[in-house]
């Protein structure tokens, strides 16, 4: 079903940043990491070439999720961790749309973490951007599935005994096509992301690694500090080897042996540019990812960018589109006499 | 094959007779049963079907557990249902005598497959001696026939194995019984010919000689008797056999067609509504979007986002998965979207009694979500039924822009009649309209007339707008925490569905408008009541009955009918439910009549209470 | 600091005030609010709370939206609500006042801080001009005091930095508001010894001499007029402040260690349920496991299981987490298992208004699971008695083996009071025996008294059996699709909460036994509705009040109670829905009262409506 | 909490399969690969050493989940999807016993599939045998999450559209420390497994390859039939190269390059043995496991056997009784009186 109107919205003109900020005042706390990644989705949605009215964003609970509210598309702030589903009906409905999800660690990962999962399996075409602050912000500081252990919030006042999730390896064991992580503060990389996510075919799932600064505040700040920064982070380029530190000396060697990574130094122990891994979004298979989804501290930098970008399988709409245009075609089109006699004889009484 | 002269006696003249086949799930009883409906109804009879499944997939071979059932009750008027005890019992084997003999009644007919009586059917069917020889089935008609041997040697020069001759033992029994009830074979020999026209021509050849084969039989035996069930008046018109389930999936498919829009069904398989996901996922060609979800939760929530991108959105369940999609129902009342979830009751609470039928979920329907939540509700009648009550729900949850909830119940989900198949200029007319025009659009001002909201879909330039799950400002849908904008939304939901009493027929009497007594039912109960209070009638009693579509909320000239009669029945397959909400609407004093085995009513049990009520 | 001698001017007395502090969140007003109340409860008075949170995490300081409040009434009797309107406001910025200045009584007094009117947050604030000069302020007593100032003043030899200083200005308004009500400061200055122990003296210190500061402001200021409240007649013991949610926490730790055995709480953070999983997770050395669930699915189903392992256990949520506990529930149910649910009511439907109170989840409570599913009900009145109601709760379940639902709401969970430390061997028995006897076991034989199951629990030898959701035999537990087997456990299940009506107390009437006007309540309506009978039958009219603890079923006398009346009130946070309860099951002609404006009713609010009814 | 029954019960005597043979008759359909499983259990569960009142038998609703009422020990047959959960709860609060679950691929991949995975994060001592047979069998046959692509089902009768789930790859993804595959009908396989689940501590998951004669006969067909299934199956075996074929001498090698194993033949291009990749169960990272999941037909073999078991971190239960013991020690046992006054202020009034 193509919506009526959107046959008729002329060529895009060209959109701003200022098209996609709604009328409703912004209600995340002070220095809250939802507002960076706001405006770098505002940023980037005008240079999509999209009309905006063809965009939807669908939410679930939590301060992340008011993120539809303070976009000026179509929006649908919705329940607790179904999302996902939610995006997934609309989107197999109107492939036409281009539907974005804005989900939190708590929204997505613990309530809805199934509907995440078999959206992901589905390969659905929706753009999910999950803002993990590590905990529950909205209901004032409990733990969420990715809290690290040992974290005292309102619920473990004497630590977290729950061990975390990797979003990005969840992501990557239930299927994922296109998985990537991102920084709030780092919007030229975000930015980077969210534009390669746009054009995915399939679902597009971003971790974005976000401060919340009245419960969880410098959850991130290793990956941040200007200092620590260059160590701590993997930035991850398709075709290139996996470099980083301030000179771009230290790199990732696989070892056969033990099946792990190793961090290298180049030039030390012999060690060339050719023995560091070589990182490919497109590999066929997610071990790669999966790989560098399990890299972090303390013992290793933490990848950033696109883990794994891959056109293997259709998007789910597109394989609908597909069923139903082959179907038609063997069935011929529907039509009331036809829908009336489905699969059952007939008779005349006179 | 040539249909013979007219019978040596004339035939028996019956005004109705209810035949229950049964046999092990390999039998093919539920063809025999089929195709004979279908005969019956072309033949010009009235009649409805139940089919009996085993609760197993498929419980060990020649038990007792292993037996599935087809009844047929045919008449030349008023049957309403499937009838309430055989007259006749076709039993294939042991296990299906020893399963359904207690059911028979007394004095029936047993028609059974001698050759199936061997000691070891015997020993599964847990019969200690030969129920044909140790008179088990004194005070019953009998006729034990070597089917298997007979349609043996029917067949005989086709060169088939013993396991392929066994397999065409049903349509030696279908040809017994046209021959019994006088109808013409030649239809179904054609319909034989067309079914397997794919396969190897002994296929057809073989069924069409077993079908002879048995009708011979009838016309030689000289014990066998003839019954003729007189022609019905019945409508002209294409007619197919339907059951609840199909009716309900194609009123949601052709509501959509109505509206010219998608449909979209958002389902998790579960017994006994899965059928309607099944019928639906094969229309695919007929701009039909099943989606098969993770789970219920999932089910519902994707219609809601379907409904907001302008499809027609359904979703199908059973008791456990309306509980778990009561926060995403909750969600479409407050969003003020299109949305259908039709739940087919089964035995509850928890697991319950998945297979069985039951009534019980009406005050969840009512009440099931938290808050002020009101919705409305509507039920179906009968299998057809199903089909109209479906295309209504769809109606008014586009007119109003709200969740509907539909009941139908296990009975009606796989109970089937011949259905009128409708032309398409006589369907009702669904019109949706999108709003497309920016000026003064406002995503939660209303019609005044209706109070639904406007339908905004994404895609259409310059409406874009957000909406959810909080309370929202009564013009902009904004969020709002103002406590005066919330009790003035909490009463405008309200009247928004108290309103649509304004649209919905009244509240119907059968019989007279006054009198001794009301039988007031709901859903799949009537049929059972409908029978029950005619036979009363034609016994003199002053009783009607009236029976509700629409539940929430009642039809307007619902307390003037109740109130029309010195005593209301009301009988339900559960402890009370639309009694308590009469009581509690209208101050009813009436009694109950509530039988929560799973199965339901015999239309015998209700006219006893009839009778003894007035 | 010395306490003074005798103020100049006698105190003016007062039987009851009410005061709210307001301020932004870093301004401390919880803290003042809360040692306030204490000292007056140490002060003899009986009083009642209740705070007020911004609907955002953290709004933007200064602006109206972040203002936080601490409302308080206190007085020398029947004071059961944090009160109508205050009759003094304590606002700590210009956002605060114009946030809580229309909630004012007329003439009533306002306390601010001077110093907090610059001009940016006036702005922030929103007021085009400082309303302390404009006349905004015009026929109220207005106290516009340099707090800011004059703590610096008294900090000024200490070496703190301004920002510290600044904090220490809710002690100086806290002194203050001692003078005026007659407070000795002496119990606080040790308070404020004890909680800053830990840290530098300097904060001690600081903060006692704010407090003292303040105090000594009053005595000078010779505009200021002392108050006194007189004491009321409290029962002796060891007091505590207590909000509804940490009773319902100490409640239901309290019966489990009453039963000897570990409470199991499931649960899923949800507004505003929360506090109940907060405070229980801090008594790991009181054999209480809390474990926060990844839905709130399986916060209930995780509670089944701990459950069946002979755990206490429950589950606590708001509306749409009860939505999803509905399957669950049912399972419990059918198990029978003991399982106490506690939903904190907030406004509906779906998200709805999450941080206000409501009382719209009553229907849903009581037919909110699919099938016939009904089970126990009850409500906590006030935030200590959620104590209670928690424990009599534990005690039904465990003893009819059982799920009960448990009722409080936003203004309960929140609200707080004085709550006298029950002596332990004053406190409720509740007994709990596992079965471990092997002869003659039966996991579905009851007790013919309760009606109950025997529990009995994995690692007893010899009692090994399995329970499910599907329809069990009567008596062995054992799957059973027998359709008169089905009728007879509806029936029990239903007959075994029916009969719980036997163990609960009569429905109480305050006031006498007969008369004009009962007005009818259940859950945190409770102080609301007992102040106003209690003011209307000072002012002679022949008005009772009963309030329901027990929902379901509702206590024996409860038809005879409501027929003693001429007339019949039912004021409710909701659309009627107890209203609906009573017509159904008593034909009771009744008036509704019904707000539904996430907040309670006023006390003013019910007084007029009983004064028009009677 | 102990159960004070289980203090009393006297030395386990030797138990028999008999013995955990419940009186009920087992109602599958004749040629049901669950009755494979049950035998399996059964015959395991009295080499245990285990009290037969110390097992409970958790499941949700399918064929499978018919499972505890076979089985002569403690049991609840819940609803659908529940059982992970329903097993913490009950595991959490009595450590003392052994709980198992039985779930099928709907019943704990479809609607359970959060529960799952959460069980799994959270290391929750419980041994979960999912029955694989890629339908649904109970409710009659429609698509699970696992079902291949194109398996025409009652509710896809043109196809199935829908991509599968790896069970594997998802308990890997969701954290998990025993990870592993059996095949109904290879007893000896299945109970050796079942008995490395059971003295696993923390969650072991086991999938078995279950066949469904009614609903979706066959569907394992290649890896059980005599002639295929030595080319079919990789068995794995903790520290032994991964070797198969009916000689056992084609091999799994790493290939560094592509980042991908490759089926090689030993003595053909030069192929040792010590270029076959060495199977480590205990590997800290779940990277090769995860490798060793995505492997199958048609270009590998499928490994069968235990594909990860460490004991990396604690079980949950075991985090909450040393969470229980370190807080008492440090407060005090609790009695009414500090119950009474938990975090809170108190006065007298006389
Ligand atoms: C069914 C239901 N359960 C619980 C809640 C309460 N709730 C709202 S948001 C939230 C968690 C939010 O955490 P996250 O998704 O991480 O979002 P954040 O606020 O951290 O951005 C919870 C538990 C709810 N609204 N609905
Ligand atoms: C809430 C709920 N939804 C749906 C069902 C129906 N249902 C029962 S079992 C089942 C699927 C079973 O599949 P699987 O777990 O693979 O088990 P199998 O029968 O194949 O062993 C479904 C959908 C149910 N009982 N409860
Ligand atoms: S609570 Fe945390 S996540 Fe929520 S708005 Fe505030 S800073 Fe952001
Ligand atoms: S339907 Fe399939 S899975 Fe279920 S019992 Fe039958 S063969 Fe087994
Ligand atoms: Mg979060
Ligand atoms: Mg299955």
């Amino acid at each position: 079903m193509t919506a009526p109107s959107s046959l008729q919205s002329p060529k895009p003109t060209a959109l701003t940043k200022k098209d996609f900020e709604s009328d409703q005042t912004v209600r995340w706390c002070p220095g809250c990491g939802d507002f960076a990644i706001l405006a770098a989705v505002q940023k980037t949605l005008p240079t999509l070439g999209i009309p905006r009215e063809n965009f939807a964003f669908i939410s679930g609970i939590g301060c992340s999720s008011r993120f539809p509210y303070y976009v000026d598309t179509y929006g649908m702030h919705t329940i607790h961790g179904r999302a996902p589903a939610i995006a997934s009906g609309l989107k197999i409905s109107r492939p036409d749309l281009e539907v974005w999800v804005a989900t939190g660690d708590g929204d997505g990962l613990s309530i809805g973490g199934n509907h995440l999962i078999h959206a992901i399996r589905r390969n659905v075409g929706l753009k999910i951007v999950l803002f993990n602050n590590r905990i529950y912000g909205l209901t004032k500081g409990q733990f969420s599935p990715t809290s690290v252990l040992g974290q005292k919030t309102k619920s473990t006042p004497y630590g977290n005994i729950d061990s975390p999730f990797n979003p990005l390896s969840v992501a990557l064991g239930a299927e994922g096509t296109f998985v990537a992580r991102a920084i709030d503060t780092d919007a030229k990389q975000l930015s980077e992301v969210l534009t390669r996510a746009a054009t995915h075919k399939g679902t597009a799932f971003i971790e974005v690694l976000q401060n919340c600064v009245v419960f969880n505040d410098g959850a991130f700040d290793a990956l941040k500090d200007k200092d620590t920064k260059a160590d701590a982070q993997l930035p991850l380029e398709h075709g290139k080897p996996m470099l980083f530190g301030k000179e771009k000396n230290k790199g990732i060697r696989w070892n056969v042996k033990t099946f792990q990574p190793e961090v290298v130094q180049l030039g030390v122990d012999g060690v060339k540019i050719e023995d560091i891994l070589v990182h490919d979004e497109h590999a066929e298979s997610p071990a790669l990812a999966f790989m560098l989804s399990r890299m972090g501290a303390p013992n290793f930098p933490t990848p950033i960018g696109v883990f794994r970008a891959v056109q293997t399988r259709p998007a789910y709409e597109e394989s609908v589109v597909d069923m139903e245009k082959r179907t038609t075609e063997k069935l011929g089109e529907g039509s009331f006499d036809k829908l009336f006699s489905a699969g059952a004889e007939t008779w005349q009484v006179r | 094959m040539e249909t013979k002269a007219a019978p040596k006696s004339s035939p028996h003249e019956l005004e109705s007779v209810t035949i229950r086949f049964a046999g092990d799930s390999g039998d093919g009883v539920q063809l025999v049963g089929t195709q004979f409906m279908k005969s019956s109804a072309m033949g010009g009879n009235v009649l409805s079907t139940l089919p009996d499944f085993p609760a197993e997939i498929r419980a060990p071979a020649g038990t007792p557990a292993g037996v599935s059932g087809f009844q047929i009750q045919l008449g030349s008027k008023d049957v309403y249902t499937p009838g309430d005890q055989p007259d006749v019992l076709v039993a294939f084997n042991p296990a299906a005598l020893k399963a359904n003999l207690a059911d028979l009644r007394k004095g029936g007919t047993v028609i059974c497959n001698r050759d199936a009586f061997t000691e070891k059917n015997l020993q599964l069917a847990g019969y200690p001696a030969n129920p044909l020889l140790d008179g088990t089935l004194n005070g019953y008609q009998v006729f034990d026939i070597e089917i298997g041997k007979h349609t043996a040697a029917a067949l005989a020069d086709l060169g088939m194995s013993s396991k392929d001759v066994a397999r065409c033992k049903n349509y030696f029994a279908l040809g017994l019984m046209f021959w019994v009830y006088g109808r013409d074979p030649e239809p179904e020999t054609k319909s034989i010919r067309t079914k397997f026209a794919k396969k190897e021509p002994v296929v057809a050849e073989s069924n069409i000689r077993a079908l002879q084969a048995g009708y011979t039989y009838g016309e030689n035996a000289e014990m066998m008797v003839r019954y003729h069930v007189p022609s019905a008046t019945i409508a002209p018109g294409r007619y197919r056999h339907i059951t609840g389930n199909q009716a309900t999936a194609l009123g949601l498919a052709a509501a959509a067609k109505l509206a010219g829009r998608r449909l979209f069904l958002g389902s998790y398989p579960i017994t006994p509504a899965s059928e309607i996901l099944h019928e639906l996922s094969a229309l695919k060609n007929h701009q039909v979007t099943t989606f098969q979800a993770e789970d219920e939760i999932a089910g519902v929530t994707s219609s809601i986002g379907a409904a907001f991108g302008g499809a027609i959105a359904a979703t199908n369940t059973s008791g456990p998965g309306l509980a778990l999609k009561s926060e995403g129902i909750s969600l479409a009342l407050m969003l003020e979207l299109p949305l259908v979830i039709i739940d087919v009751q089964r035995g509850g609470p928890s697991t319950g009694l998945p297979t069985k039928t039951e009534q019980s979920d009406l005050l969840f329907a009512m009440y099931g979500r938290h808050g002020e939540a009101p919705l409305p509700i509507l039920c179906a009648w009968t299998p057809a039924d199903c089909f109209d009550t479906a295309i209504e729900a769809v109606r008014l949850a586009t007119k109003y822009m709200t969740p509907v909830l539909m009941l139908t119940d296990g009975y009606l989900s796989l109970g089937a009649e011949p259905w009128r198949i409708p032309e398409t200029d006589k369907l009702p007319k669904i019109e949706v309209k999108f709003r497309t025009e920016k000026e003064g659009f406002q995503p939660y001002q209303r019609d005044p007339k209706t109070l639904a909201r406007p339908w905004a879909i994404p895609g259409t330039p310059g409406l874009e707008h957000r909406i959810g799950g909080l309370e929202k400002d009564a013009l902009t849908g904004n969020i709002s925490y103002d406590a005066l904008n919330h009790e003035k939304m909490i009463k405008v939901r309200a009247e928004k569905v108290a309103n649509i009493a304004n649209d919905i027929p009244d509240l119907k009497v059968e019989g007279d408008q006054s009198g001794d007594l009301l039988v007031v039912g709901w859903g799949s109960t009537y049929g059972f009541i409908a029978s029950a209070v005619k036979q009363a009638r034609a016994k003199g009693k002053k009783v009607s009955h009236a029976h509700f579509r629409h539940l929430n909320p009642f039809p307007k000239n619902t307390e003037k009918v109740l109130k029309s009669f010195k005593k209301v029945l009301i009988p339900e397959m559960n402890s009370g439910q639309l009694h308590a909400l009469l009581r509690q609407e209208f101050f009813l004093q009436a009694t109950g009549m509530n039988k929560v085995q799973g199965k339901p009513f015999k239309v015998g049990e209700l006219l006893a209470k009839i009778q003894e009520m007035c």
